[in-house]
């Protein structure tokens, strides 16, 4: 009985096994054609730069995360910008930052016939698919702060260049260490895409002779969960007791990294530096646990987010390299290759300008 | 493993009652002292190795951090044995403590000069409150708790997210004699760690020498002999969720206090390495058995290989492997003990266990 | 002569027939929970579709399908669990395990998808397996050991992918599991759900595997007595849950085009609520394939019809939890009311007789 | 002493007037009268399903009448649980016993009475010496810190009396103890409820073993179907006049065993031995044999029919069906080899009492029922009812649940799920316990039918008139061993005692 049960079980895994591959098999191709005529199609159109912005956009954000501070303080820049275009501003999102449910959420906005998606990938290649179908249901889609592969949108959003976040940081950290020490990194999870393309670049800017003197010994990953990078914090400082500097360049290690720090014989004596907000921090660079940190501006962020949105809903830009577009109090931005728009270079914050912000 | 052992399963599963009369208690004494010796060799061997592997481990700088890490997943353990002892379970801890703590954050954003034991109060009560959910649709509806506390995981994370709506509390919200709390030692112990330690030992003299304490192993040993011997069931279990809550409540109030930022997200998760902790440290899932100082140790040992596993620089993504085979290892040796005493006690009396 | 003995007793005969009426009002309260359900389901679908802008079309169709496929798969093996009075809480850690093995396995051994999604399939079943030896063989608690295998397998999930995610599958397979079928809005992947379904709703409810459950579920010593092997038919069930977690980690990949450690995270509690949703008793018993498969569809279109109408995700949370618990204490709210009813009208029969 | 004069003049203890209590739509309960005197031990019967244990239930505070008075010393006595019960000096002895396995002896006997030092906590060293003495008391001893777990169901049972005795309580109820006590036991058991009578105590006593009742008890109280028939002094009654109260006419002879011609050897047992539970059994049954496996509850007995039927794993020797080697530890194979065991537990061992009657009478035929794997519901039904009709079960559906049915029922039903497998052995474990005496004759009509079919019987009983009165030959066992063969002319109370008791060991 049982074998023929375990028999029959085997067979209907590899029966179904077979059925989705015979159901890959036949028109998969044109399924996949279909999609990216419908992309390309957007993309080749012609741009013309003196179209006026469209009113009644409907414009949507769609965060890793709802419940993320950061990003509520990027979508309400985008909701600024929103109804500076005299558009309708909506933000929905996932209350835990998985990809899967982000997809869920890209459909439903397709669904809703939105003009414009402005989203921040979980993952570069999991929201593909969907991103590919609002597309050709003839959505325009912005990301912002973490990229997908190019041929799923439109534009990407840089809050700054790799390159700039990579020497800003180093450079920061050699300042306060004096030049010369062992430092690590404290990131956040491990297959976070933009946090690797730092870390690799300022592996680069550490070759540079200036910084010959400092020596990368390690990158911890905190999850960006406050707990674990409070503990990695603590285990770093354990293993390397020579430890002179850390950088954590996201707003959650740094934050729990400073707390640590703050608290224990290391206050002052070991370096930290990264990207955190102005109110995370205010209190450790006040009491000196904390000299000077880094950060682009959330709102500004969303805010141009919403512009180049906009903009591609509006045909002022397709998304091609060398469209320029103006972004409200911020300017006009020109398309880079890949259609990705740079914010520009990231503010520091020390005891000095810190109470001018308040995000 | 003969096949009526599998059929019930549960009744085996349990090792012997902590509290055994003073003339003849060898055995259960044994089985008792087994489980937590094993857990305190553990715990040395862990610290050992990580010492050899780095001296600093053993500085009290680390021991301070170490005994500073458990002492909130201490007092979740504790109340979490108290729920598993009278065979229910409690997951939705995590949560509690996660609105608790927003809460508290809350509370000094609206009202900045509250003094912090009027905060530490007002957490406990609303994490009472929150277990009074569970244990009325529990004791009252007659539902299972696994089932409950996993809809109030849910519930309760939900109306923490839909209050915070994103926002996120900072250490600089918070007065600093309450964040003092979070990090000041006496002695050069850490305040969380007393305050841990105060609670487990309550809770253990409690279950060992008090009426209602041994009334709550009864109600998990024997639900049916319990109601005819005149236990109160439904208050009793009602109260130990409420206690539950309300110990949830302390952690997340002092979760606040130690990590001073904090967002909707804070504990996600958590309940999984609680009930781990209570397991591991000797408490049978399927209740009547097990004490909070078992589970206490459990959650040291926990915390340890956590802080450990960052200082051996092992990939910490082994760590939530090494948290699910340390369960399995601990629930597995329970079964050996408690099969060897059915040994035993077959030897002892004429008809088998 | 004896036998009339058991005829004499003269009430007996108007006993049975208020007997039968009870049973048939228990039977109601119990039974009729499947046609509630599936009541629900519709008005559900109903009221969307008026009032949700966007929800009764072909295109909202296919993606709310979608995203059912991986909870309605985990659902099937998971009713005839939980009919055994176990759980398996590692499911979403074993589909998470599928996936990354997948991912690995296309990354580093050359070998062919199509070869390699069978050997997911089979490593599921070996992680059923394994869970299967601690429950069946160790003889321990299903629910400890699955708290512990989901730890452990999530673990071991992001310990063999690390810190990347695979996501180079060929194009045509990840369209194609997407992919309506031609001429239709309906998903070519719910075929083999349906085709699953029925595999899983004969067993249960037409062989004698399936009778076996039931007896198990309410009794398993009796089960035993009566021959019926406890342990082999569990441990080939959690064997059967793991194997299909392999083929969902499968989908999974394929459907994201992605295979990370961290997919299908906390799924459990989904497949879990919709089984309780579906009527199976938590302790076993009791339950249907029809209530859960209807389960799992309000649980998905409430929650898509909600997502359109822009409800919060954070409410989303809590109407899941608010679910759950109304799942379990509404049919014994039921039954308590109509025993009521029963007392009360029996006593008014007695005063009159 | 003279209970019954004494009986007669002081005013009743205990009033219970009108008790009404139905559940559900069945009436449990329709008007009991019950009067319990100081000094007095008072009987309790009546078939299976007549009402006792629901008196006992309410007489416990476990359940509330739905209407009736209730009166103690003459004040109306108002019952909200289990603990109103006891502070009003109402102990109870259930029928089957309920224990705490995790916690020790001691707890069990003093769970919520537990003797108290300084800040009320719990003094254990007190509680545990207070055990001792109640054990002395009984004349038993079990170690009181030892866990509940592991002891025998007589331990269980003795533990049950001592938790009774230990609130010196005004009323005992006892519901059923003997049921696994030896005959030592039993006569302990009676010499503590004298001294509470003597101390002026009532004592209800409930019991389907005639000669302990009239041993006993002063006054006898019968209930049919929830309503009270008689109360009457036990001196003024005969045991064949209470039979026909309680079932309402006259029951012909108990036990008809008729002699079967004797056919060849089907299961034989050879050096069967379990560690620590039995050892080295061996012996051989016949078709159209009745073989009564006596002894003292304990002995090992059942523990002997779980091993022949594969329940548990046995150490050493073998069992032959009908010469061929049984593999050990598989039940599902003993079925097939033709044997059937129909256990001692029926709730917890015989019945899914949450299942209906027909599920449950065909669960151990669902394979041979089923076409390519498959289940038809009508094959099903036919054979539940054929079987349940054959043997009489009284039920309103077959589709009701089996747990709605009186214990005569279940236990026919029992039956019912292992003739329908056609069994060439049947091994029946206590086949009549707490089963009305009509349900009783028939059971045993049934069992020599059964031999007359050619079948082998293996019957455990612990009522030595049944055995006696059924088997050809008797077999007991001893701490484990069988130290006796007894054929049916050699056999008589004294010899199966002698034997049981051990001091037959040597001859």
């Amino acid at each position: 009985m049982f074998t023929s049960r375990r028999l029959r079980l085997g067979a209907t895994a590899l029966t179904l096994t077979a059925l989705v591959l015979g159901s890959a098999g036949c028109g998969g191709t044109t399924r996949e054609n279909s999609g990216t005529d419908a992309g390309g199609a957007q993309a080749s159109g012609a741009a013309n730069p003196d179209a006026p912005i469209k009113e009644g956009l409907k414009i949507a954000f769609l965060p890793k995360q709802v419940n993320n501070p950061y990003f509520t303080t990027a979508d309400n820049g985008g909701k600024e910008a929103v109804t500076e275009v005299k558009g309708e501003f909506k933000e929905v999102g996932p209350s835990e930052a998985s990809a899967s449910s982000q997809v869920s959420y890209i459909n439903t906005l397709s669904q809703q016939g939105m003009d414009v998606i402005v989203t921040s990938a979980n993952d570069p290649n999991a929201i593909c698919g969907a991103l590919n179908q609002a597309k050709a249901a003839g959505a325009k889609i912005v990301t912002f702060d973490s990229d997908t592969k190019p041929e799923c949108r439109q534009i990407f959003v840089n809050q700054v260049t790799a390159q700039g976040i990579a020497e800003n940081q180093v450079k920061l950290i050699s300042e306060q260490i004096g030049g010369e020490g062992e430092i690590a990194i404290l990131s956040a999870t491990a297959n976070a895409t933009n946090q690797n393309a730092w870390i690799e670049l300022m592996k680069q800017e550490l070759k540079k002779p200036e910084y010959s003197k400092i020596k990368l010994v390690t990158v911890a990953y905190g999850n960006d969960d406050d707990q674990k990078s409070f503990q990695e914090t603590q285990g770093l400082l354990q293993s390397y007791p020579n430890l002179k500097g850390i950088i954590s360049p996201t707003t959650v290690g740094v934050a729990a990294a400073a707390r640590y720090l703050s608290g224990s014989q290391y206050k002052g004596k070991v370096k930290l530096t990264g990207l955190g907000t102005p109110n995370q921090m205010r209190e450790y660079v006040k009491d000196g646990t904390v000299d000077a940190f880094a950060l682009w501006s959330p709102a500004d962020l969303g805010y141009l987010a919403a512009y180049a949105g906009a903009a591609l809903a509006s045909g002022q830009i397709t998304g091609a390299e060398g469209d320029k577009f103006k972004a409200g109090k911020l300017g006009e931005f020109t398309v880079g290759k890949d259609g990705v728009v740079v914010l520009g270079p990231p503010t520091v914050f020390d005891k000095n300008n810190i109470d001018q912000f308040q995000f | 493993m003969s096949l009526t052992d599998t059929g019930v399963t549960e009744r085996i599963a349990n090792t012997s009652p902590p509290d055994a009369g003073r003339p003849r208690r060898r055995l259960t004494e044994r089985l008792l002292a087994v489980r937590e010796l094993s857990l305190l060799l553990a715990l040395g061997a862990l610290i050992l190795v990580t010492m050899l592997h780095n001296d600093r481990f053993l500085s009290s700088q680390s021991i301070k951090d170490l005994l500073l890490g458990c002492a909130i997943l201490v007092i979740l353990a504790v109340g979490q044995t108290l729920v598993i002892i009278t065979r229910n379970v409690d997951l939705s801890v995590g949560s509690i403590l996660g609105l608790v703590a927003f809460a508290t954050g809350e509370l000094f954003l609206a009202a900045p000069g509250t003094p912090w034991p009027a905060a530490l109060l007002l957490g406990v009560a609303l994490g009472a409150v929150c277990g009074a959910v569970n244990g009325g649709l529990i004791a009252v509806a007659k539902v299972p708790a696994l089932v409950i506390t996993l809809g109030t995981l849910y519930a309760f994370r939900g109306i923490d997210y839909y209050w915070a709506a994103g926002q996120q509390i900072n250490a600089a919200d918070m007065p600093r004699s309450f964040l003092r709390l979070g990090n000041q030692t006496l002695l050069g112990v850490p305040v969380l760690f007393l305050v841990a330690l105060v609670v487990v030992a309550a809770a253990g003299f409690y279950l060992h020498s008090y009426r209602s304490g041994r009334e709550l192993y009864a109600i998990g040993s024997e639900p049916a002999a319990a109601r005819l011997s005149g236990v109160p069931v439904g208050r009793r279990v009602f109260a130990v969720f409420v206690a539950s809550g309300a110990l949830a409540g302390l952690a997340g109030v002092l979760y606040a206090a130690r990590f001073g930022t904090l967002d909707a997200a804070a504990g996600t998760g958590l309940e999984l390495q609680v009930v781990a902790a209570a397991v591991v440290g000797g408490v049978a899932i399927f209740g009547g058995s097990g004490s909070v100082f078992g589970a206490a140790l459990g959650a040291v040992l926990l915390t340890t290989i956590g802080s450990s596993l960052a200082v051996l620089r092992i990939d910490p993504f082994w760590q939530q492997a090494v948290v699910g085979a340390l369960i399995l290892a601990a629930i597995g040796l329970d079964r050996l003990l408690a099969a060897r005493m059915a040994a035993r006690l077959r030897g002892r009396s004429a008809r088998g266990a | 002569m004896a036998h009339d003995s058991l005829y004499t007793a003269p009430p007996s005969g108007a006993v049975a027939g208020r007997e039968r009426g009870r049973l048939a009002g228990l039977r109601g309260a119990l039974g009729s929970w499947d046609a509630a359900i599936v009541a629900g389901l519709a008005v559900v679908v109903l009221l969307a579709s008026v009032s949700v802008p966007n929800f009764a079309t072909g295109r909202n169709a296919q993606f709310l399908l979608l995203d059912l496929v991986p909870l309605a798969l985990l659902a099937l093996p998971m009713t005839l669990i939980v009919i055994t009075g176990e759980i398996d809480l590692s499911v979403a850690s074993m589909v998470g395990l599928g996936s990354t093995l997948m991912g690995q396995m296309w990354l580093s051994s050359g070998l062919s998808l199509e070869l390699i999604c069978v050997l997911v399939v089979l490593s599921g079943a070996l992680l059923g397996a394994v869970n299967g030896v601690f429950v069946t063989g160790f003889g321990l608690p299903s629910l400890a050991v699955t708290i512990g295998t989901l730890a452990l397998y999530r673990g071991l999930s992001f310990v063999v992918l690390g810190d990347q995610a695979v996501a180079d599958f060929p194009a045509d397979w990840t369209d194609a599991v997407v992919q309506p079928i031609p001429g239709t809005s309906i998903p070519v992947m719910v075929v083999p759900v349906l085709l699953l379904a029925l595999v899983f709703g004969v067993v249960l409810h037409a062989t004698p595997v399936g009778r076996a459950l039931y007896a198990m579920g309410n009794n398993g010593e009796a089960a035993t007595f009566a021959g019926v092997s406890v342990a082999r038919t569990k441990f080939w069930l959690f064997v059967a849950s793991g194997a299909v977690c392999g083929l969902v980690g499968v989908f999974w990949t394929l459907r994201y085009a992605s295979a990370r450690g961290d997919n299908a995270t906390g799924l459990e509690l989904t497949v879990v609520t919709a089984v309780l949703l579906g009527g199976v008793s938590i302790f076993g018993g009791r339950g249907g394939l029809l209530g859960v498969v209807a389960g799992v569809l309000l649980l998905g279109v409430l929650r898509n019809a909600l997502q359109l109408a822009d409800v919060d995700a954070n409410a989303l949370t809590i109407v899941t939890g608010t679910l759950l618990i109304a799942s379990v204490v509404l049919p014994h709210a039921v039954a308590d009311v109509r025993a009521r009813l029963h007392r009360r009208r029996q006593r008014a029969q007695l005063t009159a007789s | 002493m003279s209970p019954d004069a004494r009986g007669t003049k002081a005013p009743p203890l205990l009033v219970l007037d009108d008790i009404r209590k139905s559940f559900g739509a069945v009436a449990a309960l329709r008007g009991v009268h019950l009067e319990l005197h100081p000094g007095e031990a008072h009987a309790l019967v009546g078939e299976n399903g007549a009402g006792k244990s629901t008196l006992v239930k309410i007489l416990a505070g476990a359940h509330a009448p739905d209407s009736g008075r209730m009166t103690l010393d003459g004040h109306p006595l108002l019952l909200r649980g289990p603990a109103d019960a006891r502070s009003a000096g109402i102990a109870v002895i259930y029928q089957e016993p309920t224990l705490f396995p995790d916690l020790t002896v001691a707890e069990n006997i003093f769970m919520g009475r537990q003797p108290l030092r300084s800040f009320r906590r719990i003094d254990t060293r007190e509680m545990n010496r207070a055990a001792e003495r109640l054990f002395d008391r009984l004349g038993v001893r079990i170690d009181p810190s030892r866990p509940a777990r592991g002891l025998s169901i007589a331990d269980q049972q003795l533990v049950e009396i001592a938790k009774a005795l230990s609130f010196d309580a005004r009323i005992l109820v006892m519901d059923e103890p003997t049921a696994a006590l030896s005959g030592v036991e039993v006569e302990r058991l009676f010499g503590v409820a004298r001294s509470l009578c003597e101390r002026g105590a009532a004592v209800l006593f409930i019991s389907h073993r005639f000669d302990e009742v009239f041993d006993l008890c002063q006054r006898l109280t019968v209930l049919r179907d929830g309503a009270w028939v008689s109360s009457d002094r036990t001196a003024d009654l005969t045991v064949d006049e209470v039979v026909r109260r309680m079932v309402g006419r006259d029951v012909a002879s108990l036990y008809p065993k008729q002699d079967a011609p004797l056919r060849d050897t089907l299961l034989e047992v050879r050096g069967l031995s379990r560690a620590g539970v039995f050892s080295d059994v061996s012996f051989s049954v016949r078709g159209g044999e009745i073989v009564a496996l006596a002894g003292l509850v304990g002995a090992g007995r059942s523990e002997v029919a779980r091993a022949i039927f594969g329940i548990d794993r046995h150490d050493a020797g073998e069992v032959r069906v009908a010469g061929r080697v049984l593999p050990a530890g598989s039940p599902r194979k003993a079925i097939a080899a033709g044997m059937a065991l129909v256990p001692e537990d029926r709730r917890q061992q015989g019945l899914v009492m949450e299942l209906s009657v027909e599920r449950n009478a065909t669960l151990a035929r669902r394979r041979a029922l089923s076409r390519l794997g498959l289940l038809s519901g009508g094959a099903e039904r036919a054979e539940a009812r054929q079987w349940t009709t054959r043997l009489q079960v009284k039920t309103s559906r077959l589709a009701a649940p089996v747990a709605t049915l009186s214990g005569g029922n279940q236990q026919k039903v029992v039956l019912a799920k292992w003739l329908a497998t056609r069994p060439r052995i049947l091994i029946i474990d206590e086949p009549t316990r707490g089963i009305d005496v009509g349900t009783k004759s028939e059971v045993h009509r049934l069992l020599s039918e059964l031999a007359g079919e050619g079948l082998a019987i293996l019957m455990i009983s612990s009522e030595l008139p049944e055995v006696l009165g059924m088997a050809d030959r008797v077999l007991v066992m001893h701490e484990g061993r069988l130290v006796r063969e007894l054929s049916r002319d050699e056999a008589d109370e004294t010899s199966v005692m002698f034997a049981a008791t051990g001091q037959g060991a040597t001859a």
